[in-house]
């Protein structure tokens, strides 16, 4: 298993990287660093998937001399998605940042679980 | 640091420097508070006055706040022992769980196709023809650039709404509006000085470098845009890269000079003209395509600029829109507003 | 290709362009061009169900100039125009009966930028139900998630705010496993549209290759989008985001919003995986455990709340494990069943959360259940329409949701031994639990009030919301009644589905 | 190029483990971005020159500009009071 694992490296690499992301979005209480996980856990499918389209010796899909033969280059789908998938994480960050921004403003701590006990204590 | 620092400033020595300059420090405060009040636009002294309480009952707040929360800490200390055994399952199932999960994972990537390897399931007939057709179906040299911007636009049309629909629910988290006669609300004056707690009020060497770097920042970001389909790059990233540049620009001049060019009016101009442009243009070739009409759009020769068809104005359109959605994300983000 | 079939598209991109114009607009005229095109969209939606049902297949529609493998495109058969249809019905009704109250939870200057996401979340969940390419489904999940977000964000109390910070937690896990889901499929298939994919996962399973990876796969996905339509153990973040949501769009988000998602998974089941291999890989008695547990457990939490919208919002959590039961019989009569109960509770939903909201209005907006003895008297078509919709979520006959119980009963006869016991058992214990606390809380508002509480005196929503209220219930009745012509083109569209 | 690719790869982890073991802030902010940074050079090795391009102007570049204002408005970057609030 191990040596199949080292053939797909970067892949595994992205798994262990989607691993850690999800531990740090999930257990890290300080909302900033979740944020932080959350970017390395959309970073780490983003390689798995560019990964997928790397063939060795070939090029960048761009054509260069005219030369459109399917051996020439790499996969350009996955780079395509990849480059949409950048985009929806960059909006939602920007988004989990104005949240925290607006709690911050309210609570005056990152701290979720205290900001949960805050937000339960105004009730009464 | 502030503590430190008034060490530093009470050493006897000091004391002395400081009466050799008095002089050119008082020169200093002088300049100092002309800025401030430049930049603030504030003529009479009261409404500054009136600036400064804002700003102490702002803090005031904060401190209360602070407090508030000190002591719902303690509390939460005192009489959580059960929810502390709670988080800390929590904690064990949740790295058991992401344990268990990377298992799974990495013996499903042992079993995916290896690594470059040409014969892979992905290097198919579809990514055969994106790159064999490519260029004459879509005119576009970088075959990634025909690829999201033509076979699959409708994708990409959704990307870019997705950035719109980001930008609009910051909006509507940070926005502070101002009420129906313009003046603005309390909280935005709060925001305004808390914003300008830390500015650098017109430090020299970053204006200096940032007149030199901004125009190279925007001619880099405009020629990656414009160039989306001959190199890599194009709309989003030479978006981003000139919102780049007018970060810094607003960073190293402030809000009063960056709004003589860009007001909230800009931004929804601007992204709006651009949006619906590009939600126009792909509603026509989505219509002739689907109902097998021609289009009628020339493609050009490849390799030049005014080439591959509507690739070109769609990626000029993306990178207006996200260069706008970046700058107004900074925007709100620092004070609520432009 | 008459002009008809362009409708789908045209519903589509109409929504995408209203969002972006509204941008631009005042507050009234941006209210006004929402309800016309959502008043569109129901219109046009109707006209390509009218179509389909003269076809006897789906048909696809290229978005571009490429067809199949190499464009993408959106297909549209009967039962994705009824969904379409129904859905977009049930946006224009909660809108009328809900969107005067407005001015109570959004500030004049952002109304339009709340039009600006109810436009864009019809948009997301038109194309979830048409799209035939699984990146497509990735990118307006995506958006459909930020609409809501949005939408629930508006009010701006701490409740709301710590709320959604969970709800965008769970959603961002979410849409993590599911892009990982769907690129891994991509890496042992080649393909993103949903036709080819099915060809090459059929080879899969007859080759033996990549069974391993195939597993994995329908695991996250699934697991992906149960996270995000609130299935039973992953329900977490839906309670406190339905409950301290403003009431239209609690309606929105939880009888809209979570349906799409559930119709995604329906359609990756059926026309990418296919069910017999759903059935094989264990993954659908998963879902009917999870469903029939979280329709017994979700009303067990809806009977120890104290808050009315807490307890309807833990009731939507049992009335998902309906369908995700339906859904895990394995069976087409499963499956109908649980797509007829995404329609009903589609309404029945939608509908309660505002009736909720006008009975909570007219008693000072006080949520506890004593605050609101009376209160069916206070407001005498809100107590009418509440009573209605509670009836058919008990599953009393001559409601919908009698039909929803006794299709599922029907479907669950069709097995032997223990299922059938478990899931007649499971329907009988979920209806006495949903009798208990929905008709207390239908005999508590027709309570006598207590003479010290003193209720203020509120304006009276206008007629037109009532209108809307009773359009619903009078849906809701004649779902009950007349449902068969419904049953016959789910029927039918299942079978074109694939 | 495969010592470079794994000793690439292999900062990418320790990045990524960094951002939850160092207690300041900024500190974990600053290795986020060295972070994306390697992911662009890594992207640049794989023949994707357009993602390497996006992933600097957008990971290394805007996202953490925003990261940034938003450790500016909550004061965690100046040694303020509220520094230790925003340690936990």
């Amino acid at each position: 298993m191990f040596e199949l694992l080292y053939q797909n490296i970067e892949q595994t690499v992205s798994v262990i990287l989607f691993g850690i992301g999800l531990t740090i979005l999930l257990l890290q209480r300080n909302l900033i660093r979740k944020i932080i996980g959350l970017n390395i856990m959309d970073t780490a499918i983003y390689l798995f998937l560019a990964s997928m389209g790397f063939i060795g010796g070939r090029k960048a899909p761009i054509v260069v001399d005219g030369v459109t033969e399917v051996s020439a280059y790499i996969n350009p789908i996955p780079a395509g998605l990849v480059l949409t998938g950048i985009v929806v994480s960059v909006s939602f960050t920007a988004i989990m940042l104005a949240l925290t921004v607006r709690l911050y403003r309210r609570y005056h701590t990152l701290d979720i679980d205290v900001i949960a006990l805050l937000a339960k204590g105004e009730d009464a | 640091m502030s503590k430190r620092r008034s060490d530093w400033q009470s050493r006897p020595q000091n004391r002395v420097r400081q009466w050799f300059h008095n002089g050119f420090l008082a020169l200093d405060d002088e300049i100092i508070n002309q800025v401030t009040k430049e930049t603030l636009r504030m003529d009479s002294d009261s409404e500054m006055d009136k600036h400064q309480e804002m700003l102490d009952s702002h803090r005031h707040e904060r401190t209360l706040a602070l407090e508030r929360l000190d002591q719902y800490n303690i509390q939460a200390w005192a009489n959580t022992r059960g929810r502390k055994a709670l988080s800390r399952i929590y904690v064990t199932i949740s790295f058991v769980l992401a344990f268990v999960m990377i298992f799974f994972l990495l013996r499903t990537v042992a079993t995916m196709p290896r690594f470059s390897d040409p014969n892979a399931p992905t290097n198919n007939e579809v990514m055969a023809r994106y790159i064999e057709k490519g260029l004459e179906e879509t005119g576009a040299v970088n075959i990634v650039a025909g690829m999201i911007l033509d076979y699959r636009a409708f994708d990409t049309l959704g990307e870019s709404t997705v950035l719109f629909i980001a930008a609009s629910a910051v909006l509507i988290l940070l926005r502070i509006d101002r009420r129906k006669d313009g003046t603005p609300v309390q909280e935005l004056i709060a925001a305004e000085s808390d914003d300008r707690h830390y500015e650098p009020r017109s430090d020299r060497i970053l204006q200096g470098s940032a007149k030199v770097l901004v125009p190279i920042i925007f001619l880099f970001g405009i020629y990656i845009m414009l160039n989306g389909h001959l190199s890599p790059g194009g709309g989003f990233s030479g978006g981003s890269i000139v919102s780049a540049g007018l970060i810094l620009y607003l960073d190293s001049f402030g809000f009063e000079k960056a709004g003589k060019f860009f007001t909230y009016k800009t931004f929804s101009w601007v992204s709006f003209l651009s949006l619906s442009f590009y939600a126009i243009a792909k509603t026509y070739s989505f219509y002739c395509g689907a109902n097998g009409l021609p289009s009628g759009i020339p493609l050009g020769t490849p390799g030049a600029i005014l080439s591959s068809g509507l690739i070109l104005p769609l990626n000029i359109a993306v990178g207006l829109v996200v260069a706008c959605t970046m700058y107004i994300f900074y925007a709100l983000f620092r004070k609520g507003g432009l | 290709m008459s002009i008809v079939h362009n409708f789908p598209f045209f519903s589509i991109l109409l929504c995408m362009a209203a969002g972006i114009f509204t941008s631009m607009f005042k507050q009234k005229l941006a209210k006004w061009v929402t309800f016309s095109v959502v008043f569109a969209v129901f219109t046009l939606s109707a006209f390509t169900l009218a179509l389909t049902l003269r076809l006897d297949a789906s048909y696809p529609f290229m978005m571009g100039h490429f067809p199949a493998p190499w464009g993408n495109e959106i297909r549209i058969g009967r039962l994705e125009a009824l969904m379409a249809t129904g859905f977009s019905g049930v946006l224009l009704l909660a809108l009328i009966a809900g969107f005067h109250h407005s001015p109570s939870f959004v500030s004049e200057q952002k109304t339009n930028l709340y039009c600006i996401m109810v436009d864009l979340a019809l948009a997301a969940i038109l194309a979830l139900i048409y799209t035939n390419d699984l990146f497509t489904v990735y990118v307006f999940i995506e958006i459909m998630t930020i609409a809501s977000c949005a939408l629930v964000v508006v009010r701006q109390n701490g409740h709301t705010l710590v709320a959604i910070t969970r709800y965008m937690i769970m959603h961002l896990l979410g849409s993590g496993l599911l892009l990982l889901g769907i690129s891994m499929l991509y890496g042992i298939t080649g393909h993103l549209l949903m036709q080819p994919l099915n060809q090459a996962v059929r080879q899969i399973v007859q080759t033996g290759n990549y069974t391993g990876p195939l597993t994995v796969v329908i695991a996250l996905i699934t697991s992906a989008l149960a996270i995000k339509s609130a299935m039973f153990p992953f329900h977490v973040w839906a309670p406190d985001t339905y409950a301290f949501a403003p009431p239209l769009s609690s309606a929105i988000l939880s009888g809209l919003i979570s349906k799409a998602y559930i119709f995604v998974l329906i359609k990756f089941f059926y026309r990418v995986i296919g069910m017999d291999v759903i059935i094989s890989q264990n993954i659908s008695q998963f879902l009917f455990i999870c469903g029939s547990s979280g329709m017994i457990l979700g009303s067990v939490f809806a009977i120890s709340q104290r808050d009315i919208r807490k307890m309807i919002a833990y009731s939507s959590v049992a009335q998902i494990g309906y369908v995700y039961m339906g859904l895990g019989m394995g069976s087409n009569a499963g499956t109908e069943a649980a797509l007829f109960q995404m329609l009903v509770h589609a309404v029945v939903k939608s509908v309660l959360f505002l009736a909720t909201y006008e009975l909570i209005n007219v008693s000072g907006d006080r949520k506890r259940f004593h605050y609101l003895h009376g209160a069916g008297y206070r407001n005498v078509v809100a107590g009418i329409v509440f009573t209605v919709a509670s009836l058919s979520m008990v599953g009393f006959p001559f409601t919908g949701g009698f039909i929803v119980k006794l299709n599922l009963a029907v479907s669950g006869m069709a097995y032997g031994g223990w299922m059938r016991a478990f899931v007649l058992v499971a329907l009988a214990v979920s209806t006495l639990l949903n009798a208990v606390y929905f008709l207390h809380t239908v005999v508590s508002i027709y309570r006598r009030p207590s003479q010290d509480i003193v209720y203020p005196s509120v304006v009276k929503s206008p007629w037109y919301a009532m209108a809307a209220m009773t359009v619903s219930a009078v849906v809701i009745l004649y779902l009950g009644v007349g449902s068969q012509p419904i049953l016959d083109i789910i029927k039918e569209g299942l079978k074109t589905l694939i | 190029m495969t010592f470079i690719n794994i000793f690439l790869l292999g900062m990418l982890i320790v990045c990524a483990l960094a951002v939850s073991l160092t207690r300041n802030l900024l500190t974990s902010l600053i290795v986020y971005m060295a972070y994306s940074l390697i992911m662009a050079i890594i992207w640049m090795l794989l023949e994707s020159p357009d993602l390497a391009i996006t992933e600097a102007a957008v990971g290394a570049g805007i996202t953490s500009v925003l990261f940034f204002v938003t450790l500016k408005k909550i004061h965690a970057i100046k040694g303020d009071s509220d520094h230790e609030q925003t340690q936990k």
